[in-house]
């Protein structure tokens, strides 16, 4: 187990080395930061003296090591458009905000989709399993800003229950989170329901009914346990599309957070901040990945030993 | 009288810090410049900095004297000349990337006392008051702060002079002030606090306005009737604050530039003529400023700046009214399509921060092009790649453009048709350089006048450009919680004078 | 045609599969009533017919006067194109990885794996924004982003079955009988992973209908005035409440197609292939 | 014997592989002579099937030798290894996973003619069919795919799919024991009957004696990879001479309720591979267990008494 | 064979309880499922009586209907697919059929327990041993608290010889062996003291020296606690080693009951000879083995009469069209029946 630990995070760290690179060469790619913040009449003179003053003259491989050398050092520079601030302190600011939505609508997603996907097992080919799958279903078929508007405009401009954008306490959360999860609770309730299906199926299912064991406790502790851990591989995929979700969630309510800020470090070229969000999204990325392999040998205790 | 927060949802900016030089010269409410606006005419006056300044005759030398009672926010004390120097420094440093950056500078500067500046040229510079005015202008940081605190000082409480101070900032999302309290110019701002909010979304900003989180936001025009009919209101600019068109780009004109490629479709004059004679401007007008605009006959040109020509509004509707039978004879005159090696018209469709329109313009543009038989292509790009694209000398395309707001004449010439403006490859030709340089090089001002003129006439005549609309910067307010702004639309982001933002009863 | 078969399959999701996707993006040049680029300026933001707009423009125009119905109908075809030539793209890259992983397994599959890793890794939206940002939105652009984020899952998922196929004992016969690697892999455990691969694909269209929504809603997709459905949902998103029609119906066709195509990927995953667990 | 002049069909010599610290095979000698029956009996993880794996070149050997034909089956390539896939085949346990579900019969049939020969497809119909007569299937069920053949019928067609290629030795790792009841005496029966026709040899892998004694001429009993007792089919059910092959025929199963035998029941499990005892490997569980040799020196390999008959097992003399 | 048996022949357990009481009876047990292939008659009229103190075997082979009997009388049929038709269950003179979910969640485990095929599956794997146990303890043996409960578990699966089970209550199922987890699933089912223990193939998954062994325990069990088994199998070696009276089934029915000794020596069903015809056996060397022709039935559409009857080398037209009675096998057993038309003519034959 601990071996298992060790080598999967020997790979997290390969992973996050080419991950460096990449990110390093496309945001090279997608042209000068130069061009996105200088003013329309900057004189040549005004260029070359900023591309000299940020180190953009030197070749690129050069650039490159002198990044990777910072970057051990956690420093990946200073941000281009938010003038004052390290790359890493801008996104470290807003990383709360991304994370916190995020982790609100994963919550609502589970306590949504769990009920829903267990309830749509145990009454498997029932009007209630087959509304469970519609509701799933729509939820993967909406386009998710195109649900943020909507909610928008009836909970908050309509009905004006909740803020409309920006950060703020719970009630400001609720619906860029209720959008984000809408896609993640169809996923989720639909492979609760199909492990489920399988779990209900078992043999030490049939064992415990055997044994007397009450109907609930059937479903929801002996099946349930074992069903938890197929949703919660996908969980380190979900992770991925939290943080991808989040640009688009957080474009439409203007949620400060991260994916806010790299649409907007994009379209300003700024390197440090690109390749800093990219970067740490990965390492987000890579260690809830690490966590849920973790979990799941908490959770399955055959993994534990192997 | 004293309401409490005012909550502007604006687009966020392109530099989104307390650094003013390393911004694009989108001034905070907190600083203040050297020379000031007035509100409603935009003319310069002394309500800033400066309690009066001059020039030489030569226009070499540029003093300024500053007021005596000016003082910092949080107690960094009086403004002082030493101040303003060490603001120039900052300024005009390496990583500056403010606008105009090169009229700023200047051959030294030097404190003659403690509230005399002086500014010494090797050239004449007629502007250099612009330099220290609404746009682009340098404003006053405190040198006692950054002697104790150095630039985080800035960073993380910057001291300004102007009637908010600040009070915080979250990256990306917007920057707070509160009002000063015994400002030493008297001024008591109506709100309490000020806070501008950057959302990118504009059906959020609706929202935002309608759900009343916040109270004044830059909507774009086409969704202002909605917030109208909600019962909301516009405020403007007192003045046109910016001038729209679209240029023909890559028109590498001046002899021996390796650039010029002389079978683009537009290098011929009849196209395009057939292109401004293509565009149905009332019907634009209506469509991306719902009527709220004022043709223009050259989008360089203003009345309140010099060359000022009046005929060519008279000449207008002769020479570029809208005929698409004569656009479709012209372009049948010059041998289009066949007689182009590449007939297609590529058209830019670009997100520019304050000009929602702009994809909208593309768009139109390429229905009008296309009624009159012209082939086109969308290009979508954003502002960096097309700047890129300029600067390379490779930016072979018609975009849409805004003088934002009116620059002096001499600047926007140098800008867009000289090979010294770099970011657009606007109209070139010997002439327009030649006329460029002459004007940098006279300091007579009937003289200067009239060469602008002839600049303005001969850029006219040659079809240059695709001349739109002068549009009044446009805010949609919140009437219940502000009664009025009265703003001169002169600043690069086109708002100003935060403080006479006007609580509602 | 006896009703008892027909009701095997899914009908409702077929017609309106036929009815949103396929029928307009193979025949919209006829279907269309406008051209879908042709501006009436003079009809700009007319409703729909039943908002008290007219025949002539049955779901209203757009800012522009172009008719909302003509462009989701053209939309329908760089909805089918882009799944179509991404899905392949990615799939095929994916599979191909995958097979080879889950059949050699050691340093290819380790290889593959952390490959499959660092794309899981990075934000697909981001790596779109900086591709958009390098060369521009484009119909490619858009095509590669959407294999790029696919061909992972689909790497995963082939690998994983392999896996387990290769262990089964007529992998070991073909061996017996003589066969070469290659054709185990293409003969004899391909065929085994095809259902998967298809029914995979299926139900990533709708990711992918979604996602190319997603880049045109952040202006990274495919070009204006190009009518595909994610732009016109962000081109009238500015106007939910005046012209509401304009965004609407788009949305809605985006809805309903990814719903019918669900829907269809789930009954041909209880059809091909009953044991795989895949969203 | 009568056949010990006979050469060799298949011959293993000092056969070992390990997995990591596994040692599945550890140590095998055992040789088959054409047209008979080897059976190599043990438990579940005593090494069978990797046996098996390595005489059909599936898996790569640790060290020693399968030799078929006196070839070393692991240096073959080219037209060798060809002629080699047409002599071996095999048949395993479950006829569930070795079909090729996409495939049809006759493809599944034909895979070795196609991959190691060039025949025009009437030879290869003709030859199907034929095989599968032999099998005692017909011919037009070629057209079929094995989802519509029921467990036995389709052990039917992997047997003559193994038998197409008109091989000398036929692998049987437990080819009826997923088998039902009813129907694995019809398959047996069938083994026999091909290898009278066929003059096959069956190398066949098993994890119970009872089911072997009608099936095979010499017996190689294994224990944790290596063989303990191997002998003649009949000497070993009549004089077994190691603990553990007695303890494995007490525990075969009557054949009426008044068939009485002595029992012994093995104490404790079948020890793990990733840690064999050492000495003996049987030593822990064996009831005949004489003291610290036993856990000392691991056994050599004796004479058994009769012929051919071997035991590794220190109560007897060497 | 020179060596002195180490164990007692199984002669005696069979006789030591000849006469229990009666604990169970079956009447006419009917189960019926749904499938996509039509109505699957799983169970199709079957019935037995068991003791207290005796092993029933229940033998037949895949799929004809031993495991659904079973769960029918336990009521844990797979829904909705399956329906119990009709019958009746009679535990100590109650129809069980008659009880509800919660009446019959009591005799579950507590009256009757029972053991599955495979302990690789039939073992919640994220649950520790000691966990399953006291669970069940729980729900029926109430008595004592947790401390008492977990001391239980301990003895229950001392009781199936696991050795230092103090320490192996807390392992997890993945951490045995597969003989160890099944002794534990047997310990999960003695441990709230049932009468009845039905055990469905429990040592198909198990090595041969290891089924020994577990078949022995089973038998010390039952001579322990005076235990009835219901045991199914399709092993006529383990019916002859461990049983007293034997069902063979055939397609949802039985076709041959009766004493095990009985049903050895004068197998009256042509199908249960095939079968016994068709055991390869250890003791002696077979030159040929009796093969059984044809397949195992498919249970849809099924023919009206005798279900062996495409199978059977003695079947006529009225084999073909109607199902036969139950008839009384002329032997010394009188309890020896089987279904049969021409039971006097092919029986003669033999
Ligand atoms: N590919 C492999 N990697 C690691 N260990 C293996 C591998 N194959 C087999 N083993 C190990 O080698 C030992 C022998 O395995 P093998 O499959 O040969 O046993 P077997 O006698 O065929 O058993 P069974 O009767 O269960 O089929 C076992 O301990 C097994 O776990
Ligand atoms: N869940 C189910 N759904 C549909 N049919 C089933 C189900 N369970 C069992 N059957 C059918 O019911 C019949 C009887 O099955 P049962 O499990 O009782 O057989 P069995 O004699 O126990 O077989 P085995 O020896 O394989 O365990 C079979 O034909 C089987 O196909
Ligand atoms: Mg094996
Ligand atoms: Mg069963």
């Amino acid at each position: 187990m601990r071996r298992f630990l060790a080598i999967r995070f020997l790979q997290a760290l390969v992973a996050l080395l080419a991950i460096t690179l990449i990110v390093f060469g496309l945001t090279h790619l997608t042209g000068s930061p130069v061009d996105a913040l200088l003013p329309d009449d900057a004189s040549q003179a005004q260029i070359e003296s900023l591309i000299r003053h940020w180190g953009l003259d030197r070749p690129l491989h050069e650039q490159y090591l002198a990044f990777l050398g910072n970057a051990l050092q956690g420093d990946l520079g200073v941000s281009l458009k938010w003038r004052g601030y390290t790359a890493m302190e801008v996104v470290l600011q807003r990383l709360p905000a991304t994370l916190k939505l995020g982790g609100l609508s994963v919550l609502l997603s589970i306590v949504v989709a769990i009920p829903l996907g267990v309830v749509a097992a145990r009454h498997r080919g029932t009007m209630v399993d087959k509304s469970a799958n519609v509701v799933a279903l729509l939820g993967q078929s909406l386009p998710q800003f195109w649900l943020g508007i909507m909610l928008i405009w009836i909970f908050a401009v309509g009905l004006g229950w909740f803020p409309t954008s920006g950060q703020g306490g719970l009630p400001h959360m609720i619906l860029p989170a209720i959008a984000m999860a809408s896609f993640q609770v169809a996923a989720l309730a639909r492979l609760t329901r199909s492990a489920m299906l399988d779990s209900l199926r078992s043999e030490y299912v049939k064992l415990a009914r055997l044994k007397g064991v009450p109907e609930y406790r059937i479903v929801w502790k002996h099946a349930l346990r074992n069903a938890a851990i197929v949703p919660l591989t996908y969980f380190g995929l979900l992770a991925g599309s939290l943080l991808t979700g989040s640009v688009v969630i957080e474009s439409v309510f203007s949620w400060p957070g991260t994916g806010l800020l790299s649409i907007e470090a994009i379209r300003g070229r700024d390197y440090p901040v690109v390749q800093a969000v990219v970067i740490l999204f990965a390492v987000v990325f890579l260690l809830i990945n690490y966590v849920v392999d973790a979990l799941y040998a908490l959770v399955d205790p055959r993994i534990r030993r192997a | 009288q004293a309401a409490g927060k005012v909550v502007l949802a604006l687009d966020p900016p392109t530099a989104d810090t307390n650094l003013f030089w390393n911004g694009t010269g989108e001034r905070l409410p907190c600083f203040q410049a050297l020379v000031g606006h007035d509100p409603i005419t935009g003319k310069y006056n002394n309500s800033e900095l400066a309690e009066e300044w001059s020039a030489n005759e030569e226009f070499t030398e540029w003093t300024f004297r500053l007021k005596k009672n000016a003082e910092f926010h949080f107690g960094w004390g009086r403004v002082t000349a030493a101040d303003v120097v060490h603001s120039y420094e900052l300024t005009t440093g390496p990583d500056s990337t403010i606008n105009s950056i090169e009229h700023l500078r200047a051959a030294s500067v030097e404190a003659l006392d403690d509230h005399t500046v002086v500014f010494r040229f090797e050239t004449a510079r007629t502007d250099y008051a612009f330099q220290h005015a609404g746009r682009g202008s340098m404003v006053v940081y405190s040198k006692a702060q950054f002697d104790k605190e150095g630039v985080d000082g800035y960073v993380s409480k910057p001291a300004g002079t102007a009637a908010y101070q600040y009070v915080e900032r979250q990256p990306g999302a917007g920057v707070t002030f509160e009002r000063v309290p015994d400002h030493w110019q008297g001024a008591v701002p109506d709100f309490e606090m000020l806070e501008l909010r950057w959302i990118p979304e504009p059906a959020t900003k609706l929202a935002l306005l309608l759900a009343g989180e916040a109270h004044i936001s830059d909507l774009p025009r086409e969704i202002q009737a909605d917030a109208l009919a909600a019962g909301k209101a516009i405020v403007k600019s007192k003045n046109p604050a910016m001038s729209t068109g679209a240029i023909f780009n890559g028109m590498y004109g001046k002899t021996g530039d390796p650039a010029y490629r002389a079978d683009l479709p537009w290098s011929d004059i009849r196209v395009r003529e057939a292109m401004n004679r293509a565009l149905n401007r009332e019907e634009m007008i209506e469509i991306l400023y719902g009527g709220r605009g004022e043709p223009v006959p050259s989008w360089l040109m203003d009345s309140r700046n010099e060359g000022y020509v009046p005929e060519l509004k008279e000449r207008f509707e002769g020479m570029y009214g809208y005929d698409p039978e004569r656009a479709r004879e012209l372009l049948a005159d010059a041998g289009y399509p066949d007689a182009f090696p590449d007939p297609t018209i590529p058209i830019v469709s670009s997100v520019l921060s304050g000009n929602p329109e702009f994809g909208t313009m593309a768009e139109l543009l390429q229905v009008y092009f296309e009624a009159v038989g012209l082939q086109t292509e969308i290009r979508e790009m954003d502002w960096a790649t097309l700047g890129n694209l300029g600067r390379s000398r490779e930016a072979y395309l018609i975009s849409p453009v805004r003088n934002a707001p009116i620059r002096p004449t001499e600047a926007a010439l140098v800008n867009f048709h000289t090979v010294r403006g770099t970011r657009y490859g606007g109209y070139e030709s010997d002439m327009s350089e030649g006329l460029a340089d002459k004007l940098e090089q006279t300091i007579n001002p009937q003289e200067r006048s009239r060469i602008a003129q002839e600049a303005f006439t001969y850029l006219f005549e040659q079809y240059a450009d695709m001349p739109l609309a002068a549009v009044f910067a446009e805010l949609t307010v919140d009437p219940t919680v502000v009664k009025d702004w009265t703003f001169p639309g002169v600043s690069t982001n086109s708002v100003s004078h935060y403080h006479l933002i006007a609580a509602a009863e | 045609m006896k009703l008892s078969r027909l009701r095997r399959y899914p009908l409702l999701p077929i017609a309106v599969l036929l009815a949103i996707l396929f029928i307009p993006a193979l025949f919209a040049e006829w279907l269309a009533p406008h051209d879908p680029y042709q501006s009436h300026l003079r009809n700009r933001l007319q409703p729909p017919v039943f908002w008290g707009g007219t025949w002539d423009f049955v779901l209203g125009t757009d800012r522009l006067g172009r008719c909302v119905l003509s462009r989701i109908m053209h939309g329908a075809q760089y909805a089918l194109a882009i799944s179509a030539v991404g899905i392949f793209v990615g799939a095929a890259i994916g599979t191909l990885l995958g097979l080879v992983a889950g059949y050699a397994r050691g340093w290819t599959d380790i290889v593959v794996m952390r490959l499959v890793d660092i794309s899981l890794a990075l934000p697909s939206i981001l790596l779109a924004l900086a591709f958009a940002a390098a060369w521009g939105p484009s119909f490619e652009a858009v095509i590669i982003v959407v294999a790029f984020v696919l061909w992972a899952y689909f790497a995963r998922q082939i690998r994983a079955e392999v896996l387990s196929i290769r262990e089964r004992d007529f992998v070991a016969r073909a061996r017996v009988a003589g066969g070469s690697h290659a054709r185990i892999v293409l003969l004899h455990i391909l065929p085994n992973v095809v259902n998967t691969v298809v029914v995979m694909a299926t139900l990533q269209v709708g990711v992918v209908i979604l996602l190319e929504a997603a880049l045109s809603f952040l202006g990274i997709g495919v070009p204006r005035p190009t009518p595909a459905w994610g732009l016109l949902v962000a081109d009238g998103r500015w106007l939910v409440v005046s012209a509401w029609w304009i965004s609407f119906f788009p949305g809605v066709a985006i809805l309903l197609a990814v719903l019918s195509v669900n829907l269809l990927g789930d009954w041909l995953r209880d059809r091909l292939d009953p044991e795989l667990i895949e969203v | 014997m009568e056949t010990a002049d006979v050469a060799d069909l298949l011959e293993a010599r000092r056969l070992r592989k390990h997995f990591g610290r596994v040692a599945a095979v550890d140590g095998l000698d055992f040789s088959l002579k054409r047209g008979r029956t080897l059976a190599v009996v043990g438990e579940s993880g005593c090494g069978k099937t990797t046996t098996a794996k390595l005489i059909l070149r599936l898996e790569q050997p640790s060290s020693g030798q399968v030799l078929v034909d006196g070839e070393d089956v692991h240096t073959l390539h080219g037209g060798a290894l060809r002629r080699f896939r047409m002599r071996v085949q095999a048949v395993f346990q479950d006829p569930w996973s070795s079909l090729n579900p996409r495939k049809r019969v006759r493809s599944l049939v034909a895979e070795p003619l196609i991959v190691n020969e060039r025949l025009g497809r009437k030879e290869v119909d003709r030859r199907v069919d034929r095989v599968l007569r032999d099998v005692g299937m017909r011919p037009e069920q070629a057209r079929n795919f094995p989802h519509e053949f029921s467990g036995g019928q389709r052990q039917r067609i992997a047997i003559a799919s193994a038998l197409i290629s008109n091989p000398a030795l036929i692998i049987l790792d437990e080819p009826v024991s997923a088998l039902d009841v009813s129907i694995r005496a019809q398959i047996m029966n069938l083994f026999k009957d091909l290898q009278r026709e066929y003059e096959v040899g069956y190398l066949l892998v098993a994890h119970d004696l009872g089911t072997t004694r009608y099936m095979a001429d010499d017996i190689a009993v294994m224990y944790l990879g290596q063989i303990v007792e191997y002998a003649p089919s009949e000497d070993l059910f009549e004089r077994p001479r190691h603990p553990y092959t007695q303890a494995l025929l007490s525990a075969t199963l009557p054949a009426h309720p008044d068939e009485t035998k002595e029992e012994i029941v093995l104490p404790g499990e079948v020890p793990s591979p990733l840690d064999p005892p050492s000495g003996c490997r049987f030593n822990p569980r064996c009831p005949a267990k004489l003291g610290p040799i036993c856990e000392r020196t691991t056994p050599a390999v004796r004479d058994g008494g009769a012929r051919g008959h071997t035991v590794a097992c220190h109560l007897y003399p060497e | 064979m020179t060596r002195p048996s180490r164990s007692t022949p199984l002669e005696e357990t069979r006789g030591a309880s000849a006469s229990g009481e009666l604990l169970l009876e079956v009447r006419d047990l009917r189960t019926h499922l749904d499938t996509k292939n039509g109505l699957v008659r799983a169970v199709d009229g079957v019935s037995f009586r068991l003791h207290s103190g005796e092993t029933l075997g229940i033998i037949g082979e895949s799929g004809s209907g031993k495991s659904m009997t079973v769960l029918s009388m336990l009521q844990v049929v797979p829904k909705p697919a399956a329906r119990i038709v009709g019958g009746e269950v009679l535990y100590r003179g109650q129809n069980l059929l008659e009880k509800n979910e919660r009446e019959m969640r009591r005799i579950r485990g507590r009256e009757i327990a029972m053991i599955l095929q495979d302990p690789q599956t039939s073992l919640n794997p994220v649950f520790t041993i000691g966990n399953q146990i006291v669970e069940a303890l729980r729900l029926h043996r109430r008595d004592g608290g947790g401390k008492a409960l977990v001391h239980r578990a301990v003895e229950a699966l001392r009781q199936v010889r696991i050795a230092a089970p103090e320490e192996r209550i807390r392992s997890y199922p993945h951490e045995m062996s597969g003989g160890m987890k099944q002794r534990a699933v047997g310990a999960l089912a003695i441990s709230c003291g049932p009468r009845i223990i039905v055990a469905d193939e429990p040592t198909t998954s198990l090595d041969v020296t290891i089924q020994a062994q577990y078949l022995r325990l089973l038998r010390d069990l039952q001579r322990e606690t005076g235990l009835a088994i219901l045991f199914i199998t399709h092993d006529f070696g383990i019916v002859a080693k461990l049983c007293r009276h034997l069902l063979v089934m055939y397609a949802g029915r039985v076709v041959e009951a009766g004493p095990v000794r009985a049903v050895f020596n004068n197998p009256a069903h042509p199908y249960t000879r095939a079968l016994l015809g068709s055991v390869v056996r250890a003791d002696t060397k077979a030159e040929r083995l009796e093969a059984i022709a044809g397949q195992p039935p498919a249970l849809w559409g099924l023919p009206s009469g005798c279900r062996f009857a495409p199978r059977c080398p003695h079947a006529d037209d009225r084999c073909r069209k109607e199902y036969p009675p139950q008839l009384r096998v002329r032997d010394e057993a009188s309890d020896h029946v089987a279904s049969c038309w021409r039971l006097e003519e092919s029986h003669g034959n033999r």
